[in-house]
């Protein structure tokens, strides 16, 4: 039933009086939350995943072994890897090729977490557009470069002390069949 | 308007013929007399949100027929699901329903945990439903946005856009991302929630319900929006049953399914809140019940922010999570076990599921069928879009063509979960 | 035997053919020719009242005798239970009874059945392609012998501005 | 002389939108030159100081009848027409010279006696055109002006109820027309 | 784009009108209402207050193709959707630009699948590519950014 | 020769008025970016030029070099022509409008602060604004889309619908002024608001008010260009220069039913006290018209948009007899007084 | 001062060509059409002997005649569209029956 205070209401619009004090209110009130982006630069969370880069340990060699589970954990195949041994330290493997592809890559962090050295960390870099789409398949060198402008604190360099832990040993013993991808 | 007049209506151009001997007339005139018009929606069309195509066909003003054509996203998700280990997949439920992706992980890991039974740690539970709410705030809100801002109403969309940006900046200290987090792990989720985010969390909670009035100061009452969206895309609670809609779209017709209650998970039965239900079934009715769910949203998250326990956050199952970080270097078995799982994913009983989760827009369904080993042998995603785009021809029916957005809208239907 | 599956054997004895219990569901294996009377009771029988065919979908075995497998995920509203119904249809006569009679939702889930696995409906209304364009004519992307990459149609624009349409 | 000008202008296009839309193939075409007709006839008006009259002129024959021919126009999108006039439209042309030609020969053989009314250009300038118009409106003339109502009263029912036959449909709230009678006619139509 | 262009040679009139016009097509690059998949929510972000794409005046979305300048490819490119993307291009004026925004548009993606197209390059051409899955919303700004680099870069009148 | 002088003194008028109104469109479409922005807590434009200032340029210089393209199908002839038949009533109008008091003299030549003062003004621009409709309806038919054609039968049907009680609107001040000319008008409201018209015209002013609106296009009324709907109604294929003259008649037209707003309603430049009369009428004119641009944006920012269904049946429900009671009420009343 | 003789000239020209068209097309709306040309040619007829004789009684002859109008293109195109249902034609060589 239309009531005298409805009518009312309706015949002076007050409802839409009503929305008209509320914009005019944030005219007035002015609390702009716009962020003037070249200006100013979005504060990132440090646990956000931006483009994927590679660490280097305090001495300045890289940390990745080249074991390829990064490959393997990757969801959209965009990461390559082949690996070889160093040839100063034939005990040691680093990865001979390491290609990224920016454009494949789902920033999902998988890669991150499946690496067993700590290796490759998601940094803040997000600025990426590019008109070349070539300059966004990523090499070991300019992940690395890249890692060096976001991450300037290094891991110190482990010394394994004990005993040399013969790791595809163990994975082939543990009936692990792919162990053997690992060698590259 | 009786039954007699319109079968003359529309029969009457096929009845000249019979008594005539005009030949000259029988080449002119058509068999059809009044031809209705066809107007294609889409596939790129301001309002659809996505892409759609919809093939209206009109009576003057006035659709007769509305044909939604789909595909125009079709990804092949479930094709590729049956090549991806199940931890791959993860990514790929992520952009299912891209406007709250986390809730659709944790209908995927719902389903896999269902098959690995395995039981998740209470802390886990207790985030996972939090992060699920808050990714119903953001996802309702995001709807409300847009349904606005088709109807006209834009600053209704900016300032709900103003809200969700805080809650993704809340998603990027929690998750790493905006958008599609993979935030969900089988077993738990990625990172903890930190004193951080909680503090934040209950200061947005603080000043929700404010924002909440303020899109209602420039909706609920106006007499544009009411007329714009009362008694628009009517169905009755029999045909809503029957056309298998869910979430919203169903309980605006007043039928209580809300699998949060329902079959509760997560920790649902531990909290107190209740599901807001429509009466009539129209698209305000549906409007008020996401507005309303916003609400309860907030007062979910709140009380498992209240009750929030301490513990892990996973399961400490080695063939199924990473094992700790810092063992893996110095422990052989660790190393093993992370070998394992990054390159092999983890392994799951043969057998077959069928898990549904309340998301934002309905039931979302995972039925796998797994034969044992790291994948999928199939995996059948439910999509509660698709569904609702079934029951679309029979709401736009009647209807004008001005409507056709609102009655797209009020499903908040999203393509990418649509055609998978 | 569950209770449910006892009353379709009862309801339908020629349909029936098996049931299965595990993870807490309800599997009930029935024969394509009578998944419509079946479907029928379960919709009919108040004190089952499955009112709502949430999914329906289909699974593909190349390597057994029936290859396709049509799978039906029933709820009831009333009671609160679920019910999976599950049609085993041989390659060579791939065709099943449709349930649009029954729930309007099967509508498009069949035509997204018969779309990916190229399982034909009878008397459903309406049985086009749904995902796929409709003159695709590479086959049924989810059976188990279709690539994932396709074959080839994705890089195929030879007829791009005719296709606009 | 300068009035002589305008008048040579307004008439030649007058006369010249005239000649088109009658002759134009393309109906869009035949509407827009007869616009620009109307709109020179408010011209001459203006000529005769008759400036309110010039302003109805365009109010209603541009703003309103016009418009709604294009409408009509519209709503059947005609595209050109291949036979657009009869084929003894020939016939029709000397007909309509004969008639000119009468008209003129008439016209010109009868001579037209100046009655000097009250109406001067003095008055007119006095009072203005509005107010002139508006009293001789309702004081002499306030039975046709009610008849001329009433007339278009009558035009708008019948209108209404032309146009509106067999359009009408049940609204049920909200706008939602209830199509199921059509649908069984439709289905009894694909039976038969 | 007509009869003037590329008609004359370069001297500093032109170089002055060149780059009067080069900086009117940046300062107002309307972009089209044209969302694909996920991507198109952070497109919608971008104009939304925190990020206000309209602050460049690039916020004024139109949704009919012959008003738009640049088209942002915002999504998954499917090759049922192939056919009509690049009428919409067809349809845009000239100058026109295409941004292929996130990974999707860009090379497919995760979805090396059946239906996707491999990148939105293959049918039409694009001037700037903002990889992410999504990219984030300043991310597409700094594509924007980069695309008004390059339309100063560009010829208009010179030869 | 003194024919000559008055030729190039109405010249250098028009040349004046439409300077200004030209300017004046420009930089309504950027108050209007900056003040939705503000309402909506975000910035506008803010990178062309300081502040922005220069974006109307560059929109405007953008268009002009864009391609033009016209469709195939289309009809050429017509589609050329429709956007000036559009552009140029919205133009027109601004004839007639008083913007001040006083003229300005110089020697012997005078300039009046309008270009001409017909005793028919208020029809005159009527007359003018039903012109408007053939450019829409005609743009929507000659682009050769179902869109458009469509856009261009709505908005046809909206303008000549809401045209009706908007002139019934303007019935109340044309009889308080007793003239159909705005010059008398504004003077028949000297001396104080008090005396304004909108005092004793409320309703009609109201109605006048959401007239206009929907006559300009303008949310809640702007169902042609319902972007949502119709892709962006009549205009929906016009590229580069041809939108963009569409873009300046709509906001022109804003600014004309403004000024008729404030001439009828709103005393014109008079000022609202007398001790306020030494700050010149033009500039309470122009504050007069800001005033209500500013209330067009405002309610832009506010409402959501009304389906056509709606509308018509608002207007031919509410408007037309709401307008009809006033326009009886008030003759009534002023036989009655006088 | 222009002569009436030239008015008077005027509104034949008119009226001539508004006959040949209601003769020559074969559309109805174009008939309708030609017929608003014919009573625009009495309306400039009768301004012009209201101006020359300065009586205001030709001028509200034309404002009837704008009412008769009005009435004419409702009353017409309504029955145009009505017509244009029945037969889809609007070519007046095939509306050529007493019964529909």
């Amino acid at each position: 039933m239309l009531t005298g205070k409805k009518l009312f209401q309706t015949v002076v619009f007050s409802e839409i009086l009503q929305g008209l004090r509320l914009t005019f209110k944030h005219m007035l009130r002015g609390k702009v939350i716009t962020q003037q982006y070249p200006r100013e630069k979005p504060k990132l969370p440090d646990g956000w995943r931006g483009a994927i880069v590679h660490l280097r340990y305090d001495d300045g060699t890289e940390k990745c072994v080249g074991c390829a589970l990064c490959e393997a954990a990757c969801p959209s195949h965009c990461i390559t890897v082949i690996s070889a041994e160093r040839p100063d330290l034939p005990q040691k493997r680093i990865a001979e090729t390491y290609i990224l592809d920016m454009t494949k890559c789902v920033f999902c962090g998988f890669c991150v977490q499946a690496c067993p050295v700590n290796a490759l960390a998601a940094s803040k870099e997000y600025e990426l557009a590019t008109g070349d789409k070539r300059k966004l398949v990523m090499t070991k060198e300019s992940m690395l470069t890249l890692g060096d402008r976001y991450f300037p604190v290094r891991e110190k360099r482990p010394v394994y002390s004990g005993e040399r832990i013969n790791l595809f040993e163990g994975l082939k013993a543990a009936g692990f069949p792919h162990a053997e991808k690992g060698h590259g | 308007m009786s039954m007699d007049e319109t079968q003359e209506e529309i029969i009457r151009p096929d009845h000249y013929g019979d008594d005539d001997f005009d030949t000259d007339l029988e080449r002119t005139a058509p068999k059809k007399r009044v031809e209705d018009l066809l107007l294609n929606m889409g596939p790129q069309h301001p309002s659809t949100h996505g892409v759609l195509r919809i093939v209206l066909e009109m009576e003057g003003e006035i659709i007769v027929k509305a044909t939604p054509y789909l595909g125009y996203l079709h990804r092949g998700v479930e094709k590729l699901s049956e090549n991806s280990t199940y931890s791959q997949i993860i990514p790929l439920t992520d952009r299912l329903d891209y406007t709250c992706s986390m809730t659709n992980n944790y209908a995927f890991v719902r389903a896999v945990e269902k098959l690995l039974q395995v039981e998740i740690p209470e802390r886990a539970e207790y985030v996972r439903t939090i992060v699920a709410e808050m990714q119903r705030l953001a996802g309702h809100l995001f709807w409300l946005g847009t349904q606005a801002l088709d109807i006209g109403a834009m600053t209704v969309f900016f300032y709900t856009f103003r809200e969700r940006e805080v809650l993704l900046d809340l998603f990027e200290v929690l998750c790493g991302a905006r958008l599609t987090m993979s935030y969900y792990r089988v077993g738990g989720v990625d990172r903890d929630l930190t004193k951080e985010i909680v503090d934040r969390l209950y200061k947005f909670l603080e000043t929700f319900p404010e924002n909440v009035d303020e899109y209602n100061t420039l909706l609920e009452t106006n007499r544009i929006w009411l007329g714009r969206t009362r008694d628009i895309a009517v169905i009755s609670a029999k045909d809503a049953v029957s056309f298998g809609l869910t979430g919203p779209a169903l309980r605006g017709s007043g039928v209580n399914y809300d699998i949060r209650k329902a079959e509760p998970y997560g920790v649902y039965d531990k909290v107190e809140w209740e599901v807001p239900l429509g009466k009539k079934g129209d698209t305000y009715d549906r409007y008020w019940i996401r507005v309303e769910e916003m609400r309860q949203s907030a007062k979910i998250i709140k009380q498992c922010l209240d009750q929030l326990p301490e513990g892990p956050i996973a399961v400490d199952l080695p063939t199924i999570t990473y094992p700790p970080r810092d063992k893996v270097t110095t422990d052989m078995e660790s190393l093993i076990h992370h070998f394992m799982i990054a390159t092999e994913g983890f392994d799951v009983p043969e057998g077959e599921i069928y898990c549904g989760t309340e998301v934002p827009k309905g039931e979302l369904g995972f039925y796998i069928v797994s034969q044992g080993g790291n994948k999928p042998y199939r995996l059948r995603i439910r999509p509660p879009s698709f569904i609702h785009m079934g029951a679309f021809e029979h709401m736009a029916r009647g209807y004008m063509v001005s409507d056709i957005i609102t009655i797209f809208g009020t499903y908040d239907v999203v393509m990418g979960e649509c055609d998978r | 035997m569950h209770d449910i599956a006892l009353k379709i054997k009862e309801a339908c004895p020629e349909g029936f053919i098996a049931e299965k219990q595990a993870f807490g569901e309800l599997t009930v294996i029935v024969d394509r020719a009578y998944v419509m009377e079946v479907c029928r009771f379960l919709l009919e029988e108040p004190s089952l009242d499955f009112d709502m065919l949430t999914d329906l979908c289909s699974v593909d075995f190349p390597n057994e005798a029936p290859r396709f497998e049509v799978v039906y995920q029933l709820y009831s509203l009333e009671w609160n239970h679920r019910l999976r119904i599950k049609a085993r249809v041989p390659e060579d006569d791939c065709r099943i009874d449709s349930v649009c009679a029954l729930w309007r939702s099967a509508n498009f889930m069949e035509r997204e059945v018969y779309d990916m696995m190229g399982i034909s409906f009878n008397n459903h209304p309406d049985l086009r392609r749904i995902l796929m364009t409709e003159d695709y004519d590479e086959g049924y992307p989810l059976r188990k012998d279709f690539p994932v990459e396709g074959r080839g149609w994705r890089d195929d624009f030879d007829r791009l501005s005719q296709d606009a349409g | 002389m300068t009035g002589q000008l305008l008048f040579l202008y307004f008439g030649g296009m007058t006369v010249a939108g005239a000649i088109v839309a009658v002759a134009a193939p393309n109906l869009v075409y035949s509407a827009l030159a007869l616009l620009v007709t109307f709109i020179h006839i408010a011209g001459i008006y203006i000529l005769m100081n008759a400036e309110f009259i010039a302003a109805v002129q365009i109010i209603v024959y541009a703003g309103a009848i016009l418009v709604l021919y294009l409408f009509v126009l519209m709503l059947f999108n005609p595209r050109q027409e291949k036979l657009y006039m009869h084929k003894q439209y020939k016939v029709g042309v000397f007909l309509g010279a004969v008639v000119l030609f009468l008209m003129l020969f008439a016209g010109f053989r009868t001579e037209i006696l100046s009655l000097g009314g009250s109406y001067t250009p003095d008055l007119v300038e006095e009072l203005g055109h509005t107010r002139a118009i508006g009293n001789a409106l309702f004081t002499d003339f306030i039975f046709p002006f009610e008849m001329a109502s009433l007339i278009l009263l009558v035009a708008m029912f019948g209108a209404i109820i032309l146009a509106g036959s067999g359009r009408r449909r049940r609204k049920g709230p909200g706008g939602r027309v209830d199509l199921s009678a059509r649908d069984e006619a439709k289905k009894a139509l694909a039976d038969s | 784009m007509g009869l003037i262009d590329r008609q004359f040679e370069s001297n500093i009139m032109t170089t002055t009108i060149d780059s009067a016009v080069n900086w009117a097509r940046k300062s107002a690059l309307w972009p089209m209402t044209f969302g694909l998949a996920c991507c198109a929510i952070e497109m919608i972000a971008v104009v939304s207050g925190r990020y206000d794409l309209d602050r460049f005046g690039a916020g004024v979305f139109r949704a009919s193709p012959r008003q738009a300048d640049l088209m942002i490819v915002a999504g998954t490119v499917c090759r049922k959707m192939a056919p009509v993307i690049r009428r919409i291009y067809d349809q845009m004026p000239e100058p026109r630009y295409v941004i292929s925004m996130g990974s999707c548009a860009t090379s497919g993606n995760i979805y090396n699948s059946y239906s996707v197209v491999q990148g939105v390059d293959r049918f039409v051409p694009v001037d700037i590519y903002v990889p992410g899955c999504p990219p984030r919303p300043e991310a597409l700004i700094a594509g924007v950014l980069r695309l008004q680099e390059k339309i100063m870069e560009g010829k208009v009148f010179r030869i | 020769m003194d024919i000559a002088i008055q030729i190039g003194v109405v010249l250098f008028q028009i040349v004046l008025v439409l300077g200004g109104v030209l300017t004046h469109v420009a930089y309504l479409t950027y108050a209007e970016r900056k003040v939705l922005s503000d309402m909506q807590d975000r910035l506008g434009p803010m990178e062309v030029g300081p502040h922005g200032l220069l974006q109307p340029l560059a929109d405007g210089l953008k268009l002009f070099f864009k391609e033009d393209i016209i469709p195939s199908g289309a009809n050429k002839i017509i589609f050329s022509a429709a956007p000036i038949l559009v552009l140029v009533p919205a133009l027109i109008g601004f004839a007639v409008v008083p913007f001040g008091r006083d003229s300005l003299q110089i020697g012997s030549i005078e300039i009046t602060p309008y270009i001409a003062d017909l005793n028919i003004g208020v029809l005159y621009i009527l007359a003018f604004a039903s012109i408007g409709a053939y450019g829409i309806l005609l743009g929507g038919w000659a682009s050769n889309s179902k869109y458009a054609l469509l856009g261009g039968l709505r908005s046809a049907a909206q303008c000549i619908s809401y045209e009706l009680p908007l002139g019934l609107a303007l019935v109340g001040p044309i009889l308080l002024a007793e003239s159909l000319s705005l010059k008398t008008m504004t003077e028949a409201q000297g001396g104080g608001f008090w005396h304004w018209f909108i005092i004793v015209q409320p309703v009609a002013f109201v109605i006048y008010m959401i007239c206009a609106i929907a006559e300009t296009n303008r949310l809640p009324f702007d169902l042609p260009e319902a972007e949502s709907e119709l892709v962006a109604g009549f205009f929906t294929e016009y590229s580069g220069m041809r939108f963009s003259l569409f873009f300046l008649a709509e906001y022109g037209n804003m600014i004309l039913v403004s000024c008729i707003a404030v001439v009828a309603f709103l005393g014109g430049w008079q000022a609202p006290f007398s001790f306020l009369e030494f700050i010149p009428p033009i500039i309470w004119f122009l504050a007069k018209i800001y005033f209500l641009l500013f209330f067009y944006i405002w309610l832009r920012a506010t409402v959501p948009r009304l389906r056509f269904d709606q509308l018509m049946t608002f207007c031919w429900k509410v408007m037309l007899p709401l307008a009809l009671v006033n326009a009886l009420v008030t003759s009534i009343v002023k036989y009655i007084v006088t | 001062m222009i002569p009436l003789e030239w008015y008077i000239t005027l509104g034949f020209f008119l009226f001539a060509i508004g006959v040949t068209g209601v003769l020559i097309r074969r559309n109805v709306i174009m008939m309708l059409l030609s017929v608003e040309l014919i009573l625009n040619s009495a309306n400039i007829t009768f301004v012009a002997y209201s101006n020359y004789h300065q009586s205001i009684t030709g001028q509200m002859m034309v404002f009837f005649i704008l009412t008769m109008a009005a009435a004419e293109v409702a009353l017409g195109l309504a029955l145009v569209i009505a017509l244009y249902r029945v037969r889809t034609t609007l070519n007046i060589d095939e509306i050529n029956r007493l019964k529909w």
